[in-house]
């Protein structure tokens, strides 16, 4: 099958990734999957107020998700959504196992994740970005986390879906996966598929994932080697 | 780590659950139906002393322009301060509106509803489905209890008259296309025991929950993970298969 | 006058009261009139914060009443309005006479009701159930507190008015009485009456206020003996 | 219990009041009239140092569905930081949203614009009135000023002209359709005095407070009981009876 | 040029300017420039919360500028608006090089603008009415702040422009004044207008705002000498 | 007096800025176009570090009533946490609303779009213009990026097709019809020596800054001071000149 934009099934979109974008940053990073933008950014370990909040054994994780209003077709409203809120909360948890929260007891860790170009997956290439910007950060992980979308259209299962496919998929399935410890980290889907698709939806994107995993630390060592 | 959850994983160590039940157990499921007058479908489902209510309210609007011979479902859902010592007055937080959307994704992407018949005039006017979902009692495992009280509410639902210009809500006769029953069911992992229908006490400690919502037909129709920890693929495929008995059982109360 | 359900005019609507409903707070109740359903929960006396809001000599007691989107036949925007900040305005002032708040210096009590169907009479009806769940939370009270609306069609005074009464009759009056003390708690009136016939409506409410409160107190009774 | 409670209480017992008031006697009085050039009518009351300003806006808009040929009357009151140190910026707390649903409530409920009257094509168009209360200082008993200015704002609007597509703020003639004067009476509770007309330092020390609404006829519109105490009904008896003869004295002002 | 209200081109609109008219604030004051009146009120310096508002070295300066409901043509919308989110932040701007907020360190100044009429040229009644009150409320001043707005309409410098000049006018240019300093210390304009213009009316402006003055300071020996 | 401040303010004494750049000198700077494949116009700029993105997004709506045959512009700014570790979710704050102010009336103020060209149907529809500022990374100046940004998206915005139904944003062709260049210029004051372009650790330090936007034949359109300091007339003089010098170089850029 030719995909509508010419790719093949198991394709993924050009890839752009940098860290350290943003100076006022402790960590950052620029993330381009075809006409997908997202850019992270940390700030922390840094105390955390109010007091309440603190976590004593560990740092607070927070993630916040949004979308420039150009980023779409249709302009979107600035502010928290219902859908920017369900996503925030699910990049907290696929970030979370990758980092040595620890380490840094009853501070916080936010991490900022802005679109500025959707064209589909933008919640995985948040948390490619946000993956790489923590390790920008110098914030101790366990490992990179990488993430891509995966669905199926007639009987093809497709990677990095765009947002024409997303229209026309019978599923969309975002995974985020952290390919030292095998660990999936984010896992959603909407559609109506059989167990056995599933099942190999998610080692399509495994497989992906690891060769984002590849371009994350290419862009890691760019910015430590300059 | 607290004693209370060193206690329970050290159980979950030897395949046992803080109140006795089998990992694949749901804790006592009952359902009653159409028990709010004014709504167009009503239920209220108790999983343990876990409470929850999901009324439906239908009203006449416009479709969306992308979808101008469907429907509208919206689904919201209120952590009422009344459940839990933890709930508080204001918007619904991260998890509220997460569950929410879980179980709107539930029935929306399983074709639950046949929308198509739920438009009126196309592109001029359709029938909006609210779902409404009322926490009463949180003992774990909302959205499991969520998910069947939407369900079941929406099996209950009659629709109103419409005479063009006003929905008589005194006349509600012609039941509302369900053509699918979806089950949401929820696995969570404490140590290495992966339990269904969490209670409270094993969600304060579990380290990921899986919740995959299935036809009747054994098809999957939407997957949420939670919780700060990741999951093997094998761990995965496991709670699917386990999901899908799960389901079957559960609709068929 | 038969009125339009066909009750006596001084009948109530078939009532059900049931103490201890919600095993996660400290004292809950439901209360049922008619297709009118009110549960409330109390929570508290417990520490209180911010800090600055500590009573340094009784507990803080905090309502709020809401309604459930599905209570009423238009659906009702979650979120508080006018009408329920209102309402729960004059409830905590229905309910604070009948508390010993003094007992409890810097903490709060709340109290919540959710209004879950609604046919008239929810303020009344989910005063009632307060009463009951702050008297199940073990909360020292000088007497419970029963509550019902009164009203006029024509020439008859009516009580515990359902919806479809509330939109003909010349005035609504809710009423709240503390039978031992026999002070009303709740007074309001929306409406174009004579002085006396205000007054004969004050006394017919408190008549049926001390039937209520019998019921009230058999499902005490009921929750504690079994 | 503070030293001035416990003095003003003392004053009570004695009847006598803080400022040498007798327990029927309201503060000074004064009224005037159409104070804002924009407003469609306007009315700055004093009573002692408490000051309020209403100010009447119409404009055309959609009838109610089940109202279709009655204006729409909306009340609002807003606690400016200006009056008090106790109020703040923000929304509408409940003190204010309950003092403007009281005001409403007595207009409303008195009848005392004729609703029809602001009717211009039924189910399509009609006045709306909206009634804004702002407060300029805040000495006590808000509640009969904000009353008495939201009503003589009223008796002082003028409808702007309507040609079916514009209103013509520049132009106004005709009167509001005020048929009746509801006049607005607290009593308020202090020891075992009734007060009219509490200022500041009483409301501190206030148990209770009743307000009644009354019209010309001797009518009661609108009645709401206040504060942390309750009353025994030949307590509410003698404030209703209170409640009329006062108004009926603020009326001829 | 005959202007529309029939003043002359540099001539203001009849003044009125009160001091002390709010018995609760720690100062007040009334200002009245013809269909336009604006009510400023200042509470402080006070205590501050929360603590990490407080300055260590000086008083926080707070300005809340808002319109009363009814004080335009079309009813104004009650809360904040980015209108007069901005115009409290230029008035803070505003009265700030006349305070000695250095003698008042860690507390909060709060000043409060009402306006209760609007017809043009409330931002300056309102700076005018915040000078005035800052005085009335006995807090240490530079100078007090005179302002006004000036304008031109074809080929004329006018001053003080009510509603109906400022649709025609080419520009509209608010100035605050402090004529012992002689710093303005309020410029804003729209337009388009050369810079020979621009010159002009800021002149212009500082001799109106020199007239202005003079009326405030009578405002105040009033309020003090009785 | 932080250390920062006194060393700032002593360098400014003797005419020289924290960076080595000279009062007039602004930072460098870098334009991007149409990196926004979405938007029908937009513009990165680079002041120095602080790095600014606006968007132009169209849509179809109805005219104001007082202007029935001109387009809408809306003026939006979001200071994104990403930017700076001062900058916090939430709505905008009274920076955020300042800047797309000021931005928005040097736009409007100098007729940059020929607003009349936007109508479709006078006084049903026309186009509206939403121009929305992201700031990417705050190092100072953010005023005069996020202009320069805006209005650089305008100058490559293309109107997307409209067939009186629906907008086809897949087809876009016209220009918008852009017929100034309006370019905004702050000077701040630092002791007594005045620069243009003040970066972070200058805005910390500055006593009083001056906004002015000026356009291509010298016009003065926005003015806008800021800072808790005043300036003497002839230093808004100097400040105007230094102004339209500056504009004029960057309008070349």
């Amino acid at each position: 099958m030719k995909r509508i934009d010419g790719r093949k099934e198991d394709e993924l979109r050009p890839i752009v990734m940098k860290a350290g974008v943003i100076e006022q940053a402790d960590g950052s990073a620029f993330v381009k999957f075809g006409n997908t933008s997202a850019i992270a950014a940390v700030y922390g370990p840094r105390s955390l107020h109010p007091k309440h909040l603190q976590i004593p054994d560990k740092a607070l994780l927070r993630t916040v998700y949004s979308m420039a209003p150009f980023s779409t077709t249709e302009r979107v409203k600035p502010g928290p959504s219902r859908r920017s809120i369900e996503i925030s909360k699910v990049t907290r948890y696929a970030l979370e196992p990758a980092v040595f929260l620890e380490e840094f007891p009853k501070t916080g860790i936010e991490v900022y994740i802005d679109i500025i170009e959707a064209d589909a997956g933008t919640r995985t290439a948040g948390i490619n970005a946000a993956s790489i910007a923590l390790a920008d950060a110098g914030i101790p992980m366990r490992d990179l986390v990488a993430a891509v979308a995966v669905g199926k259209i007639n009987n093809n299962y497709i990677v990095d879906l765009c947002g024409k496919e997303e229209e026309q998929t019978l599923c969309d399935m975002p995974v985020a996966y952290m390919p030292r410890t095998k660990q999936i980290t984010l896992l959603q889907m909407d559609g109506d598929i059989t167990l056995d698709d599933a099942t190999k939806l998610i080692k399509l994107a495994i497989k992906k994932c690891e060769e984002i995993y590849e371009i994350q630390k290419q862009a890691l060592k760019k910015r430590w080697m300059g | 780590m607290k004693l209370q959850t060193q206690y329970l994983i050290r159980l979950a160590e030897k395949g046992v659950r803080g109140d006795g039940r089998k990992g694949e157990e749901y804790r006592k499921i009952e359902i009653e139906k159409n028990t709010i007058a004014k709504a167009e479908g009503s239920a209220k489902v108790k999983i343990g002393s876990t409470e929850v209510v999901a009324g439906v309210k239908m009203d006449v609007g416009e479709p969306f322009p992308d979808k101008p011979d469907e429907g509208i479902l919206i689904t919201n859902a209120e952590f009422s301060p009344i459940a839990s010592p933890e709930f508080e007055t204001g918007p619904p937080d991260e998890d509220a509106i997460e569950l929410a959307r879980v179980v709107d994704r539930g029935i929306r992407e399983s074709g639950a509803i046949d929308m198509k018949k739920l438009c009126i005039t196309p592109g001029e006017k359709v029938w909006m489905v609210f779902i409404d979902i009322h926490i009463l009692n949180h003992s774990g495992n909302l959205i499991d209890a969520a998910a069947l009280a939407a369900v079941t509410a929406l099996k209950h639902t009659k629709i109103p008259e419409y005479d063009g210009e006003k929905v008589d809500y005194e006349n509600k006769t012609k039941p509302l296309p369900l053509v699918h029953l979806p089950v949401t069911v929820t696995t969570a992992k404490i140590g290495n025991l992966y339990v269904v229908d969490p209670d409270l006490e094993e969600e304060d400690v579990m380290s990921v929950r899986l919740t995959v919502t299935t036809k009747e037909d054994g098809n999957v129709c939407a997957i949420q993970k939670s919780g700060p920890d990741g999951l093997l693929l094998e761990e995965v495929e496991k709670i699917f298969k386990l999901s899908i008995k799960k389901g079957n059982e559960i609709r068929k109360l």
